[in-house]
């Protein structure tokens, strides 16, 4: 009783430190500044998205004008060929990829953590059907397989939310079933089996908790991969309807259209892409850093 | 830290053995979710008209049965190597993945030699500067290129190179003025070599630059990532430390320990790594016009040729089981332990 | 990695780098006598067997190495002239007998395909009938009933066979096999006569003007039995055995195909030894390639933004050129809540034609106000005068069928975003915004891929959508009875279920008028009554556009979208 | 003049949480032809000295005081010099032999590397017939040299990594827990090669150990370090049978009561280096703790030639 009461202790101790540490002790390690940074530019798209219809000066499909203008003070980021003001639509374009994010995150989040948990607790043929299933998707192109079923779906930032987590169930699942399965051999688990405490009890005290810590990480890691499968499909022609603003589709529309003389039109959605991936990679650097402990320098011996 | 001898050998063995069930589920997976998808393949073939014949092209595509008895057609036509003919070429999709097969293989190859290469200078420069301005320049590096959307850096890779600059062609594998170098491999680079006809073989491989660039450049962010991972573990090993108490010289110790023992794990990825290196490459080749599978797969999408498609994930399956062979030989190159 | 690893790897990136340095200065980007001329294309194959051919880019490698029947004329203005026949048949001159029922086809001579075989009366019977629907077998996935043989119903049997065939495939089955060969027996009997060996007749089953142009399709163009079996499709390219200007010598997919003169052509031999036509993915890629140099001709598909900007390089010369494609929307006339024609009338004023042409085609297409094309027998003008863009009369429609402000007419407007080129889906934009400014309606955009599409609006999914029709021949015909003609199944398959007696009554009877005023006036009425129920809102009339280096000249764009390789020439 | 003669050795390591003092203030000697015994707990700081003494500690730790070998000091000498004297006049044998060799490298290979670093004109098969002689001296076969580490057992790596220490008849040998993780019959045979070896070649050797057993048994003079600092030292039999420092006798009475390498009859936790107690790191768990013990540490006393204690009980 001692073994699991100290170790569940420590657990949620080590955890609240940690979570306490990313924010400050490690504020002035090269980690912690990689998250800093990465966190002021997520949080900065997620307040201009909210804010759209504030920030942006024009109706983002409004033709304001006819034609492409270079960026002037009216219009800082220039107007596209069909005489849309590029800077509201860039403001406007941050909704979908947030929205895309979130969605399937929680999607992939609810569907791949309890299976990845059941899986690595429980083992046996379920376990290794549930892996052979995942490792399947998960070695299959990300790209080709959310293709297909985009093709499949259909339009609308819902559709491309779900093509986009069933792209990323496996990522989720694996890490959290790996996980679980060596917290369960863990001693502190075995000891409260052999206490015979329910096993739903063990699952949700003992394991979720460092299962828990894992997922920022995923997180990070698979929401910048998300954005971009998201703007190659929308490249492709797939996934959004033309009249939701969208960084992916502007680049591929511009593209079409001509990038030489408008390359305003593709070069601030691009960017803009390419700030909140590496933002958010930026996160999931750090995030490793701190939180994986083989990577961690060996301070001491 | 044990780098268990047999969890390397099973990792690769296990790979080897789930690859005939994977193949099974992806085939699966791809043809119900086909199946399932609203656009009809006749009415693609068909205009905007003709609609009397569409019963009839259903019925001779054998789309009327039920989806079960599909199905089993379906996989015992895999299993003797009939994946069915293209709806709109009208040709054997086996021939033509064949035909595109090569250019795909020659992409890659030069785009994973790219991403290996930048990848491990960025992820060595990073691991051995850990923490300083070096490292954290490399990793910013790695992080913006794997960040980056493809697509949209072919296109400004095209824009410097080939529209601003003028070095390279914005396309394509070979000038068109060149004729095609006789098929011995596919590879036209290599089958100009082999066939002596070196300005070809400088044009083709010209045409190689941009895509492989592109594509490796933004492989190469994962790469880095990896290597320097890996690098980090194997710096701090024991061996490394032994080595460097012998008086090794550093350099020695570098190379024969420090990375030769961090490119194991990062070795045994590839076969993950060519998951991301197909999905780049649909993007890749759209972009580049480069005719690989990856572009046969953009154009089947597009207009639901189902056989198609089919085809694209057989050859998929079987460049994986490859590829783990492929790895299964470089791993027991790279790391005596798994040789038996 | 050794050091002598390490040696050998930076060996060779170092070879590598000094091999492409060498390549860049050595290889000539554009050799001082150039006798390859190359043009690129996002166009792409499909089938290439002739009788399956319905792809415009098939057809047009087939167009430039087949000898067709007859052909356009190269003065681009849409008129036939012979090319295996050695006169147009007419009724002048006997080609078309008096009733209208029989075509009289006289080959030239001593036209032979590239292996020698002679092209004869036997061979053009071979190719029609294998055309019209050679007894495919069914039970082979790699045959299936030719798509364009649906143009040669007309003939004698032709329209019977192909019923019989399609009913025997039907779930039950409405025909048996002895029908089916009973009606193919009758078609081979009746359909294509071979008189001599260079007199063969067509008989039709019924009267139909646009035969004509079909002479000069590649479908009934003369196939060599060597190479073309009756009863089996030879989709790949380099089957085509010549009897045109060009040879295909190389064909890969997606990469290039490689056209060389035929020397046994028995015209005007092709103007450059060879042509090389260079496939690109996209339009930007297309339009670099011509900005870069690595292309002498850019053919289908520039994006209007990169057509103006070679347009305006000193180096190149762009020209455009009329095309028979045209462009509209369908309303589901069927269904509310389009089937109230105020609303229909509604949309019809507050569409703004003026600038979709201007702002996503930069005016290089021209409005379009009638379903037939401008330039074409019969056209007239009729939306322009009837629905000038006038929001205060759209206004006034819907708040006469009981729209306002806070209760707006909504709707979804589909489009497809491939099928149609990459600037469909700016007019989407553009057309919810003009509609959204009566400020009574508020429009969704939403679209999907072609084979869903076609599936959906037949189904009768869409209230109202975008379409384009690619013309199978070029009569007026085309362009108003498959539209119109609601007994036909016309409307039904066009997503819009348009019935008007009276105009079915007018569509047929212009199809047998010869009288071109009394066609002229029927076609007029049509027009008239199509204003007046605006089943349709025509809004724009497609161009055709090329770039290519001042270097080369013979570059002909017509109606007929035949594009010519064997008239271009370096200057 | 001694062989390895360090003294007032201070190091250091940085960390995120402060610094952490491994050795403090540590004087120590080794002669030639001699066996010191370092002995202490687990994470006392023994093996940041043998470390300290080759210079391989991580960038950043600060290190005080002076480390004379051969004349020269090595705390002051720059990494060139350095890299000169490890492994060919200073060797060091670590504790876990399985991970210590190369898993990717021949036997052939590492031998071939050491030679070739301090010798780099040697052929390889010059540098191989060296090697063979040498692992037959310490009873490996030398046909098995193009083997690699993980075909040979535990004790034969660590004779391996005892024959790569010798290649070049160093003149000090430091062995840090040489036969920690091998069998008792393993450990005996390692430890009289090393004893043979040390007598042939007239070597000093640092043997850093746990197992005062073995150093009772193969040690000539023992040294007692605690938390990082030297808290008795003398010689072998003479610390034995007269032990001063309360740490000393601690250690002496939990072997004598076990018959084991087990230490934990000492009441009480080694301490956190990261926050040391004041004083002598051994007054919390001192049973002869005196009020000034927690306030400054005590000063190093020379009861009699040869012998070092620290602790106010003799001050």
């Amino acid at each position: 009783m001692a073994t699991t009461t100290v170790s569940a202790g420590l657990l949620r101790r080590s955890m609240v430190g940690r979570a306490l540490g990313i924010f400050w002790g490690q504020s002035r390690t090269v980690a912690g500044v990689l998250v800093w940074m990465g966190l002021v530019v997520v949080v900065a798209f997620v307040v201009v998205a909210v804010l759209a219809p504030w920030i942006a000066p024009y109706e983002p499909n409004f033709s304001v004008q006819s034609g492409a203008t270079p960026p002037s003070s009216q219009h800082v980021f220039g107007t596209n060929p069909i005489g849309q003001d590029m800077f509201s639509r860039v403001v406007w374009g941050a909704r979908v990829p947030l929205a895309v994010v979130a969605i399937s995150s929680i999607l992939s989040l609810a569907i791949g953590a309890p299976l990845g948990l059941v899986s690595g607790y429980y083992g046996g043929l379920l376990d290794r059907f549930l892996v052979l299933v995942m490792d399947s998707i998960y070695a299959f192109p990300g790209l080709l397989l959310a293709v297909v079923v985009a093709a499949v779906l259909g339009q609308g930032i819902v559709n491309v939310s779900l093509v986009i987590a069933l792209v990323y169930i496996p990522t989720y699942f694996r890490v959290i079933r790996n996980h679980v399965a060596s917290v369960k051999e863990e001693l502190f688990v075995e000891a409260s089996d052999a206490l015979a405490l329910p096993r739903m009890m063990v699952l949700t005290r003992y394991v979720l908790p460092p299962v828990a810590q894992s997922i920022p990480v995923i997180f990070s890691v698979s929401a910048a991969d998300a954005i971009l499968t998201q703007a190659g499909l929308s490249f492709l022609g797939l996934g959004l309807p033309v009249d939701i603003p969208d960084w992916g589709l502007d680049v591929s529309r511009a593209v079409q259209r001509g990038f030489q003389t408008n390359w305003w039109s593709a070069v601030f959605p691009g960017l803009a892409i390419i700030s909140l991936t590496t933002a958010l990679a930026f996160i999931s650097e750090g995030l490793n850093d701190i939180l994986n402990p083989l990577l961690r320098r060996r301070d001491t011996r | 830290m044990p780098r268990a001898t047999s969890s390397l050998r099973a990792y690769v063995l296990q790979r080897l053995a789930l690859t005939v069930p994977m193949m099974f589920i992806l085939l699966t997976l791809v043809f119900y979710f086909l199946r399932a998808a609203p656009g009809d393949p006749v009415s693609q073939i068909l205009g905007e008209r003709n609609a009397q014949f569409a019963d009839v092209i259903r019925k001779q595509l054998g789309l009327d049965r039920p989806l079960y008895i599909q199905y089993f057609d379906y996989l015992r036509r895999i299993f003797t190597g009939d994946m069915g003919a293209s709806l709109f070429t009208q040709r054997p999709v086996a021939e033509d993945i064949a035909h595109r097969l090569p250019a795909t293989i020659e992409l890659t190859i030069a785009s994973m030699a790219v991403a290996i290469v930048v990848g491990v200078l960025l992820g060595v420069v990073s691991a051995t500067r850990r923490d300083r301005p070096a490292d954290v320049a490399s990793r910013l590096t790695a992080a913006v290129l794997y960040n980056t959307p493809i697509f949209w850096f072919g296109i400004i890779m095209q824009l410097i190179f080939a529209v601003g600059l003028g070095w390279f062609d914005v396309g394509g594998r070979l000038d068109a003025r060149l004729p095609l170098p006789p098929t011995i491999t596919g590879l036209y680079t290599v089958d100009s070599l082999l066939t002596g006809q070196f300005v070809t073989f400088l044009d083709a491989l010209k045409h190689l630059v941009l895509p492989a660039t592109t594509l490796g450049l933004v492989l190469s962010g994962f790469f880095a990532r990896m290597v320097r991972a890996n690098m980090l573990q194997s710096l701090q090993a024991d061996y490394v430390e032994a080595a460097k108490a012998r008086g090794v010289r550093r350099g020695d110790v570098f190379y024969h320990h420090a990375l030769k023992n961090a490119m194991v794990p990062v070795a045994t990825t590839i076969g993950l790594t060519f998951a991301i290196l197909f999905s780049g490459a649909i993007l890749t080749e759209t972009v580049f016009s480069w005719p690989g599978i990856g572009l046969y797969v953009a154009n089947a999408i597009g207009a639901r040729d189902y056989p198609a498609l089919q085809g694209a994930v057989v050859y998929y399956a079987l460049i994986m089981v490859f590829v783990s062979v492929v790895i299964d030989i470089l791993a027991a190159w790279l790391d005596p332990r798994i040789r038996y | 990695m050794n050091r002598r690893n390490a040696i050998i790897v930076s060996l060779i990136v170092i070879v590598l780098i000094v091999l492409v340095a060498v390549a860049y200065v050595y290889i000539p980007r554009a050799p001082t006598t150039p006798t390859v001329l190359v043009v690129g294309t996002t166009e792409r194959e499909e089938t290439m067997d002739p009788s399956d051919s319905y792809n415009y880019f098939s057809v047009n490698m087939l167009q430039n190495t087949m000898a067709t029947l007859l052909t356009y004329s190269q003065s681009g203005d849409g008129t036939l002239e012979p090319m295996l026949l050695t006169e147009v048949p007419t009724a002048q001159n006997g080609g078309i007998s008096s009733d209208g029922l029989t075509y009289t086809l006289k080959l030239r001579s001593g036209a032979t395909f590239e292996d020698g075989t002679a092209i004869d009366a036997d061979t053009i019977k071979h190719s029609i009938d294998r055309a019209v629907g050679a007894k495919f077998d069914a039970a082979s996935q790699q045959d299936r009933l030719a798509v364009p043989s649906f143009l040669l119903d007309a003939i004698d049997g032709a329209n019977g066979y192909v019923t019989a065939y399609s009913g025997l495939t039907k779930d039950p089955p409405t025909h048996t096999q002895a029908e089916v060969d009973a009606a193919w027996a009758n078609y081979v009997a009746s359909g294509v006569e071979v008189v001599d060996a260079t007199t063969a007749k067509i008989h039709m089953g019924r009267v139909w003007s646009p035969m004509q142009y079909l002479l000069a399709f590649t479908s009934m163009a003369p196939v060599n039995p060597n190479n073309y079996p009756a009863d089996e499709f030879v989709p790949d390219p380099l089957e085509i055995s010549a009897s045109g200007p060009y040879q295909l010598s190389v064909f890969v997919s997606g990469e290039r195909a490689e056209l060389v003169r035929n020397t046994r052509f028995f015209g005007t031999p092709a103007a450059v030894e060879k042509v090389v036509i260079r496939f690109y993915e996209t339009d930007a890629g297309l339009a670099l390639a011509m900005a870069t140099g690595e292309i002498d001709v850019a053919y289908r598909n520039l994006h209007p933004q990169a057509f103006q900007l070679l347009s305006v390089d000193a180096r190149f010369k762009a020209e455009q050129g009329d095309s028979p494609v045209i462009r509209y929307l369908v309303f589901n006339s069927r269904d509310p809540p389009f089937s109230d024609v105020r609303l229909r009338q509604a949309l019809a004023y507050a569409v703004d034609r003026g600038q979709i042409v201007k702002t996503v085609f930069l005016d290089t297409t021209q409005p379009l106000y009638s379903l037939i094309p401008r330039g074409m027998f019969g056209h007239e003008d009729v939306f322009q005068s009837a629905y000038p863009r006038d929001l205060a009369r759209a206004r006034a429609l819907l708040t006469a069928a009981g729209y306002s402000e806070a209760n707006k007419l909504a709707i979804t407007l589909w489009y497809t975003p491939a099928r149609y080129g990459t600037t469909e889906a700016d007019v989407a934009v553009l057309l919810q915004s003009q509609w959204q400014e009566t400020g009574l309606i508020s429009v969704t955009l939403n679209s999907q891929e072609w084979g869903t599409y076609r599936q959906s609006f037949a189904a009768g999914q869409f209230r109202v959508f975008l379409l384009g029709w690619f013309p199978d021949y070029l009569d007026p015909d085309n362009y108003v009875f498959p539209f119109l003609h609601y007994a036909s199944g016309g409307t039904t398959s066009f997503g819009s279920w348009y019935q008007n007696a009276t105009l079915d009554q007018l569509i047929e009877l212009q199809a047998q008028q010869s009288d071109p005023t009394q066609r002229a006036q029927t076609l007029s009425d049509i027009q008239d009554a199509l204003a007046a129920d605006v089943p349709y809102i025509p809004l724009w009339q497609t161009a055709q556009q090329v770039v290519y280096k001042k270097s080369v000249t013979g570059v002909i764009l017509d109606d007929s979208q035949f594009f010519r390789y064997f008239t271009i020439r370096f200057t | 003049m001694s062989l390895l003669d360090i003294s007032h050795l201070t190091v250091a390591y940085r960390t995120r949480s402060g610094p952490i003092v491994a050795v403090n203030d540590a004087t120590l000697r080794v002669e030639r032809g001699t066996t010191v015994g370092l002995v202490g707990e687990s994470g006392c700081g023994k093996s940041t000295l043998g470390k300290a003494i080759l210079g391989i500690i991580p960038e950043g730790t600060r290190v005080e005081g002076s480390i004379v070998f051969d004349g020269v000091d090595l705390v002051a000498a720059d990494e060139a010099t350095l890299q000169k004297y490890r492994g060919r006049n200073l060797s060091l044998v670590f504790q876990d032999p399985m991970t210590r060799l190369n898993p990717l490298m021949t036997i052939r290979d590492h031998f071939v590397e050491l030679i070739r670093a301090h010798e780099p004109e040697t052929e390889k098969e010059d540098a191989e017939k060296r090697a063979r002689e040498i692992l037959a001296a310490v009873r490996i076969p030398p046909d098995r040299i193009k083997q690699y580490p993980h075909e040979f057992s535990g004790g034969m790596r660590q004779r391996i990594m005892i024959a790569l220490a010798l290649v070049f008849r160093p003149s000090l040998l430091i062995a840090d827990e040489p036969t920690t993780s091998l069998d008792v019959i393993v450990e005996a045979q390692i430890l009289e090669l090393l004893r043979s070896i040390k007598r042939e070649f007239d070597m000093g050797v640092l043997l850093i150990t746990h197992n005062l057993g073995l150093v009772a048994e193969y040690a000539d003079e023992i040294a007692v370090m605690y938390a990082g600092h030297l808290a008795e030292r003398g010689g072998v039999l003479d610390v034995f049978e007269e032990p001063q420092h309360p740490y000393t006798k601690g250690l002496l009475e939990s072997v004598i009561d076990l018959d084991t390498t087990e230490l934990r009859s000492i009441p009480g936790q080694p301490p956190d280096l990261l926050h040391p107690p004041s004083g002598c790191p051994f007054h919390p768990r001192c049973p002869s703790v005196m009020p000034h013990c927690s306030t400054s540490f005590p000063p190093i006393t020379r009861p009699r030639e040869g012998r070092e204690v620290a602790c106010y009980l003799y001050s």
